[in-house]
């Protein structure tokens, strides 16, 4: 990998954020938020900005590696933020999910993938660099204009609610969206079935 | 807006993974780069839910909604590796392009 | 027995549905049973106006003599709502008089000639007999509706059986025939669809109310909506309304018949059609763009047609000679009576043209010749086709020594085409160019057009004699020497073809004219006194303004 | 049952019969086998003949003629059609006229059905093991049957249907041979030649329809009468009649009416500039040529034309005459020069048809009938008689290898002698008028000559008044006189009336004539020159043809050796020489005359009051005698002189300097094949295939084609370049149709997913800024 272009990204991306990034976001955000919790404390603050440098970075890593080894790498890095984000907001199960299917689950897949599909663990598929270069850039417009839509958009915020407890959780699973859980189930199921089925040795 | 984290930094974060895990999925030939890109774009919706969910009134909703994310994306990625083996089998390769023009 | 028409025209469904639920092997009886029954039926019509006991012999007996439109020239009308809504009422309206009665009995007949000789088919043979079938209920039911909605539906049912037929049992190009036959047609469609609609709402606005009416013969016959559609006043969207539907439903029609400027696919649908196909192609589906001409574009604009009859005249005679100078550069068997039908249909536009009872009858009886002719002249190249697999006109030669009975039965067939008297092609064409010289009065240029539709007399037997020629006669060739006779099978389709050749030539006013002629000459003096009306009812409010 | 329908009955069943037997031939006929399959066309014709006599001798031997008058409007009628106002009804024209042709028809076809049994067993046709022989007669009852029917038929469209219908047997058995090339291109140009004359029969027919208003042969001529009488008629000569766009002066259109209906006459009878196809039709079977092409069907045109006379005025009858007049001499002058016996024949044929039609339209309607009886006598026996020259040396055709054939075959070799005299117009004039000795050339031709000669020349070169017949001057009705036909004359002579009266007095008191003018101011005077020019030649070329064949030394002994005859063959031609004599003299005149008064109450015609006086003395005088006797003695002692010792001595003078130009412009016919043949022919054929190249490259390939690729492009751009690949949600679609609408130049066709999820990134992000910042 190229690293000028590596940089070249880095720094647009980053620029971005700062463009686009909460100046006023707190200001924006209502004044008459309840304050039933306590507002982020500066740890919170650290983590947010440790956690999104590592999603953030990881994923670009994702994007600008060639290796598919390296890809799932950085996408041990990227699901771990992403579960340590949930934490953060206060989603424990979630997060715990997060980590024991992400991490735990699709990630041993890819990798299981990765190591029936290579011929050669390191046989790589390039692709353009202006292919790369234009898809990057279209990316970036795309997240300009979602970025700016986000920040302006008038959020009805009410500030940070009560984290939602594993009962509750388990409760309405059973309740309110049991016909959606059953249908998980039978997805899952689904998916077992036609996955052992596609991924079969074809008998000749 | 170092200092104060709020609902506006989660979905630009949301909102970046999201666009890193499109062209993540735009940029690989690999048709397991495809699937890692895809993985990131649910992440991101992940991210935006809890969000919401913690700032907020919907209750418990965003996160039971993650959690059907989760199961799916869990679905969706043994499907799709079951595809790439697949792939693999038919084209000895995981290249999504060598599948677009060697059609039988 | 009520319901007679219905029964006529769902009898071929009825026998698709059985088709495609009973075993593939049955397919062919059950079409040969359905197509019989419709025949019977069709036939069974006869029966209310077979000539009884008239005391004096010589008294020609019109049945279907009363003013057109009306109750009592209608026959076996059933009527029923079928969709209606808040301003509008499609109906199942149906009924047969002297216009559909005689191509009603061709449709049946040639379907049935059809359906027996699609022994030539080998495959998938299930789906060609319910696509079969279902085509004999959209040529049926075309030509029985009153319901211009109702007929549109038929216009189209029609269509799709026929897409596939060519597609999927045609020759070597016939995807290519295939979609060109789908995408002009469709394209007459279109025309017909947006005439359709916009007479509908324009009927509405004549009669004052909110919807209108899709009763053809409420359209054609109710004064008011004549006067309105006829008017020069009468626009939409800028443009007079009469003179842009009636060319909207004359290129609707003309691509069906067809034409000159639209005629491309006929050739190529021809050729790549089955032989039953092309019979039916040729015998019946051609027939219904004349009809549409009689039935709709006619009687709703009986004093636009005057202004356009000149064209319509001169498209005619247009095909009349270029049809007949294709045919003769033809090296393509199927191709050259494919023209030859281009040529002969013609004659019917030609008829229509001078709008008299002489130019009437002769296109309606070209057309029920033509019905006659060219199925049979599409079956005897069949015939060969099935033998030599090739239609070469240039690589055959001999015939009528090596097959003598068939090679008898095609001088019967392309003579009849050729219009010799006293077979069916010779009134036809004899009352078209003798119409068109008494037509005088209607245009200028009649006398020129007569002249020259009757110098395609001389090309038509130009080239058909050249092709007979080349085809056979001369030595018997070697390659062709053990031919088979024509079967028994492929004989009794000919027979009854070419003896209607002969009757219909011979009889004409027995077997053709005493059925139509009430309703045609009623037709005329229906579009001549409506056509003096809206004049007048132009004329006198200016008249008034002058008085004033 | 009165006579009438009797009569018209029978003719109807004689003709019906042969229909019958054409039926049977055509179903039964390849199981009857070869000699079998001739008997019911035989006995068919038989009965014909049988109904024509008992017609005959009820309607000229029992009947009266006030009673032939009410037979005739008894007559059976059917309807048939109505066009458009115009009932058309098939009825049987009943006259003498009819009869007459009737009489001679089925009498001529029992001779020539017999002599074909024979003819026809003795040719080897069996192509491919299949026989032909019952087609052949089959053909012929179905000729018999139509031509019968045109005979009968007392309307115009049904005489055209009848037409066409002789046309088709034609064809067919001009075609017989069909499977030798040359046979079915002589068929197919006597198809199309007729169909062009057809094409103005039919204009006619249609000109017909809409002045007159009535296709029946007696109310159209009544019709045509009362529209050009007086001052305000159609077809008078103040009336403007718009023909397209053109205003035309009545008369003018009648006239171009009767011109248009003899065009059918112009094909049928294969006149100038139509006769190109007769000479080609000898490829048919001889019995073929004798039957179809030199007695009935090739007369059908002038038997029209006598049908339609009252319908043509003085213009259109000067243009019959002209043609005919053409074609008699050029048909003359060709016929010196064939070698192929039946070729020769056949330009024997054009000529003398050239005289009927030239006699109608000088108005020597009895002259041009009689000589059409008479003709189709001798000339049926003369084609026999090749015919059985051709069969005895055993397909041989070319006169230059035959010679001295009448020591094998004397009867044929007689009876083709009495034709060569009768065509020649042999005869010896007796005392005063009543001829000596006349075959049937003598008097038929003769009176077309002389009437000729009156019409051109008038009275007075023609007479030293002594010789000048008995005058009679009929009134006319004064509508005729009115329009122009200056007077009805019946011009008779009558032996009895045997005084000698001047007629100079008569005619000039009667219309106010005088007697040197001319009563058809239209016909050039040069026209009836060509007659006499042609009367001098016919016997020479006719001997020739005789003496080439029959006489002499043999000149190819093979063929020589083979001769024969047989008497199944010779006997119809014994019975037609018979036929001949009888003709002349019997019967037929009679019948003419008796026809000829008919239409002489309502047409300019020259008629001679009783039958048998040669016209000529009585009419024209000494002068157009001394011009025209000679002609044959002369003609006969040239040819013997020329080809006594074969064909030597004609090549040398071929071979003279002039005469060589002449000779070749002779051979190739006047270049009138070479002509349609480069021009109409290959015109045609060209145009078609311009036709056929614009229809397919220009008409389809451009137009339609070119419209389809078009929308096919358009097609293909939204659908293959907007819209493949396969990912079927509606927004993603939109989002990429969007963005390829942008993008449109850009020639990716990648079928890539990733690709398309960048396209539909690109495409949010637009949609997403159109919506926020619009």
């Amino acid at each position: 990998m190229n690293f000028k272009y590596y940089i070249w990204v880095i720094l647009l991306v980053s620029s971005a954020v700062l463009l686009c990034g909460g100046q006023t976001a707190l200001a924006q955000e209502s004044a008459a938020a309840a304050a039933i919790v306590p507002a982020s404390g500066p740890l919170e603050v650290i983590f947010f900005w440790v956690l999104a440098i590592m999603i953030i970075g990881s994923a670009l890593w994702i994007a600008l590696t060639g290796s598919v080894v390296r890809m799932a790498v950085g996408l041990f890095f990227s699901f771990g933020g992403v579960a340590l984000l949930f934490f953060l907001l206060q989603a424990y199960f979630l997060g715990v999910v997060q980590l024991i299917v992400y991490v735990g689950g699709i990630l041993v897949l890819v990798v299981f993938g990765i190591m029936l599909t290579s011929s050669s663990p390191h046989v790589r598929y390039q692709v353009p660099r202006m292919e790369l270069a234009t898809t990057g850039l279209v990316s970036l417009l795309l997240f300009m204009v979602l970025g700016h839509v986000l920040y302006h958009a008038p959020w009805s915020t009410t500030g940070p609610q009560l984290p939602v407890s594993m009962n509750e959780l388990g409760r309405g699973l059973l309740t309110d969206y049991l016909v959606p859980f059953e249908l998980a189930g039978v997805v899952l199921l689904v998916v077992m079935v036609g996955a052992a089925y596609l991924a079969r040795q074809e008998k000749r | 807006m170092f200092t104060a984290i709020g609902l506006t930094h989660y979905l630009l974060l949301a909102a970046m993974l999201f666009c890193i895990g499109l062209w993540v999925m735009a940029s690989k030939r690999n048709a397991i780069g495809v699937l890692i890109g895809v993985e990131l774009i649910l992440n991101a919706s992940n991210i935006n839910l809890l969000a919401f969910a913690r700032y907020s009134t919907g209750g418990m909703n965003g996160h039971l909604i993650a959690l059907f994310v989760i199961v799916l994306a869990a679905a969706e990625a043994a499907i799709a590796i079951a595809i790439v083996v697949n792939l693999y089998k038919n084209f000895m390769s995981v290249d999504v392009d060598k599948a677009a023009t060697m059609k039988n | 027995m009520s319901g007679h028409l219905s029964w006529l025209i769902f009898t071929p469904t009825i026998g698709a549905v059985l088709c495609l639920i009973l075993p593939g092997q049955l397919s062919r009886r059950i079409a040969m049973l359905s197509t019989i029954a419709a025949l019977l039926l069709g036939v069974l019509l006869f029966r209310d106006y077979l000539p009884g006991g008239s005391p004096d012999p010589t008294v020609q007996r019109q049945v279907f003599g009363s003013s057109y439109g009306s109750a009592e020239a209608l026959k076996h009308v059933e009527r029923v709502t079928w969709i209606s809504g808040t301003n509008f009422k499609i109906e199942y309206y149906l009924g047969v008089d002297g216009l559909s009665f005689p191509l009603v009995v061709l449709t049946v007949l040639i379907s049935f000639l059809a359906c027996w000789a699609s022994f030539t088919i080998k495959k998938a043979h299930k789906g060609y007999y319910v696509l079969f079938l279902l085509l004999e209920t959209g040529m049926l039911g075309v030509f029985l509706a009153l319901d211009f909605f109702l007929f549109f539906v038929f216009w189209e049912v029609m269509l799709l059986p026929m897409y596939f037929l060519i597609g999927v049992w045609g020759g070597a190009r016939k995807e290519y025939a295939a979609i060109k036959f789908f995408l002009f047609t469709l394209a007459g469609s279109v025309f017909l669809l947006v005439a359709i609609v916009a007479c509908f709402f324009f009927s509405g606005r004549a009669l004052g109310e909110p919807g209108g009416t899709f009763d053809i013969i409420a359209l054609s016959t109710n004064p008011t909506i004549l006067k309105y559609f006829n008017d020069p006043a009468t626009t939409l969207a800028g443009y007079r309304f009469g003179s842009m539907i009636f060319l909207f439903l004359a290129v609707g029609f003309a691509i069906k018949v067809p034409t000159v400027p639209f005629h491309t696919w006929l050739p190529d649908a021809h050729v790549e059609a089955p032989t039953p196909i092309s019979m039916i192609l040729a015998g019946v589906l051609l027939k219904m763009g004349a009809y549409g001409f009689f039935r709709i574009a006619y009687p709703l604009f009986p004093t636009i047609v005057h202004d356009w009859a000149f064209w319509i005249g001169l498209v005619g005679v247009v095909s009349i000679i270029y049809g007949a100078l294709c045919a003769m550069a033809q090296t393509d068997f199927k191709k050259l009576v494919a023209y030859s039908s281009i040529s002969h249909m013609g004659y019917v536009m030609l008829g229509l043209a001078i709008l008299s009872p002489t130019g009437f009858q002769g296109a309606m009886f070209q057309v029920l010749a033509h019905g006659i002719s060219s199925p049979m002249c599409f079956f005897l190249v069949g015939v060969i086709y099935e033998r030599a697999h090739h239609r070469e006109i240039n690589r055959l030669g001999g015939l009528w020594l090596t097959m003598p009975t068939y090679g008898s039965m095609a001088t019967l067939g392309f003579f009849a085409s050729l219009g010799l008297p006293a077979l069916c092609g010779f009134i036809g064409e004899a009352f078209v160019v003798l119409g068109t010289f008494r037509a005088k009065e209607s245009f200028d240029w009649a006398v020129p057009m007569a002249i020259l539709a009757a110098t395609g007399a001389i090309l038509t037997a130009g080239y058909i004699l050249w092709m007979i020629q080349r085809v056979y006669l001369g030595p018997a060739r070697e390659e062709y020497r053990h031919y088979p006779q024509a079967t028994r099978t492929e004989l009794s389709i000919l027979a009854p073809l070419g003896l209607l050749c002969i009757v219909m030539g011979v009889l004409p006013q027995q077997t053709v004219f005493n059925f139509m002629n009430g309703t045609l000459n009623q037709l005329v003096g229906h579009l001549n006194s409506a056509h003096q009306q809206i004049l007048q009812s132009m004329i006198q409010p200016l008249a008034s303004a002058a008085g004033m | 049952m009165d006579a009438g329908q009797q009569i018209s009955g029978l003719l109807i069943i004689g003709a019906v019969v042969p229909l019958l037997m054409f039926v049977l031939l055509a179903f039964l006929g390849p199981r009857l086998g070869k000699p079998f399959a001739s008997f019911p066309a035989i006995f068919g014709i038989l009965v014909s003949f049988g109904c024509a006599a008992l017609a005959l001798q009820r309607w000229w031997y029992v009947l009266t003629d006030d009673e032939r008058v009410e037979a005739a409007a008894s007559a059976y009628s059917w309807p048939w059609v109505v066009l458009g106002d115009i009932p058309i009804r098939f009825g049987v024209q009943l006259d003498s006229l009819t009869i007459a042709m009737y009489f001679m028809v089925t009498l001529v076809s029992s001779c020539i059905f017999i002599f074909s049994r024979g003819y026809m067993s003795g040719h080897s046709d069996e192509v491919d093991g299949v026989s032909k022989y019952h087609r052949f007669f089959a053909y012929l009852s179905l000729f018999a049957f139509s031509m019968l029917g045109l005979v009968i038929s007392d309307s115009l469209l049904f005489l055209f249907i009848f037409w066409e219908l002789v046309g088709l047997c034609s064809y067919l058995l001009i075609g017989y041979y069909f499977d030798r090339k040359y046979a079915s291109n002589a068929a197919i140009k006597a198809f199309v030649v007729n169909r062009v004359g057809d094409f103005g029969f039919i204009i006619g027919l249609g000109l017909v329809a809409l002045f007159l208003k009535d296709l029946s042969i007696g109310g159209a001529i009544a019709a045509f009468q009362s529209q050009s009488s007086g001052e305000t008629g159609l077809f008078a000569r103040d009336t403007a009649i718009n023909l397209f766009g053109w205003y035309v002066r009545g008369d003018i259109v009648a006239t171009l009416m009767g011109v248009f209906l003899f065009c059918g006459c112009i094909g049928k009878s294969a006149q100038v500039p139509l006769q190109v196809w007769l000479p080609d039709a000898m490829a048919g079977p001889t019995p073929v040529s004798a039957l179809i092409h030199a007695a009935t069907m090739v007369a059908a045109g002038v038997y029209l034309v006598a049908r339609i006379f009252p319908l043509l005025t003085p213009g259109a009858q000067a243009v019959v005459a002209m043609v005919g007049g053409v074609t008699l001499i050029l048909a003359a002058l060709m016929a010196i020069v064939q070698t192929d016996i039946k070729k020769a024949l056949a330009y024997s044929t054009l000529s003398q048809l050239g005289y009927m039609v030239f006699g109608m339209g000088m108005g020597a309607w009895v002259g041009a009938l009689f000589h059409l009886i008479t003709h189709a006598f001798f000339k049926a026996m003369l084609f026999l008689g090749s015919g059985q020259v051709i069969e005895g040396c055993h397909h041989e055709q070319d006169m230059r290898k035959m010679g001295g054939l009448w020591r094998k075959m004397p009867v044929t070799a007689f009876t083709f002698l009495v034709g060569v005299l009768a065509i020649s117009g042999v005869g010896w004039p007796g005392k005063n008028t009543t001829p000596f000795f006349g075959l049937g050339g003598y008097y038929s031709k003769d009176e077309i000559l002389a009437v000729a000669w009156f019409q051109t020349y008038g009275l007075s070169a023609a007479s030293d008044g002594h010789h000048a017949g008995n005058f009679r001057e009929r009134a006319t009705d004064p509508l005729t006189n009115a329009h122009g036909y200056d007077s009805v004359i019946l011009a008779g002579y009558s032996a009895e009336e045997g005084q000698h009266q001047t007629a100079h007095a008569g005619l000039e008191t009667a219309s106010g004539l005088k007697s040197d003018a001319s009563l058809q101011p239209w016909i050039p005077k040069w026209l009836v020159w060509l007659a006499i020019i042609t009367a001098w030649i016919t016997p020479f070329y006719m001997m020739r043809v005789w003496w080439l064949t029959f006489m002499g030394k043999p000149r190819d002994e093979p063929v020589y050796h083979h001769a024969h005859e047989s008497p199944g063959m010779y006997i119809p031609l014994v019975i037609l020489a018979i036929g001949t004599f009888a003709a002349s003299w019997f019967l037929f005149r009679g019948l003419i005359v008796d026809a000829a008064q008919h239409v002489a109450h309502i047409s300019k015609l020259v008629v001679p009051l009783d039958g048998h006086e040669h016209l000529i003395h009585a009419f024209s005088g000494p002068a157009l005698n001394k011009l025209v006797w000679p002609a044959f003695i002369v003609g006969f002692i040239a040819a013997f002189f020329i080809y006594r010792r074969g064909l030597k001595l004609a090549e040398r003078i071929i071979d003279l300097p002039v005469v060589e130009q002449f000779y070749w412009i002779l051979w190739q016919k006047f270049y009138f094949d070479e002509a349609y043949n480069k021009l109409v022919l290959a015109g045609t054929i060209l145009f078609s295939r311009i036709c056929g190249w614009f229809d397919k490259w220009v008409v389809d390939f451009v137009l339609v084609e070119g419209c389809a690729r078009v929308v096919k492009g358009l097609a293909f751009f939204s659908g293959q370049r907007l819209d493949a690949g396969g990912i079927d949600q509606v927004a993603e679609n939109l989002g990429r149709t969007a963005f390829r609408i942008g993008d449109l130049f850009r020639a990716v066709q990648t079928g890539r997913i990733r690709n398309y999820v960048i396209y539909t990134a690109a495409t949010l992000a637009v949609v997403i800024s159109v919506m926020v910042w619009w």
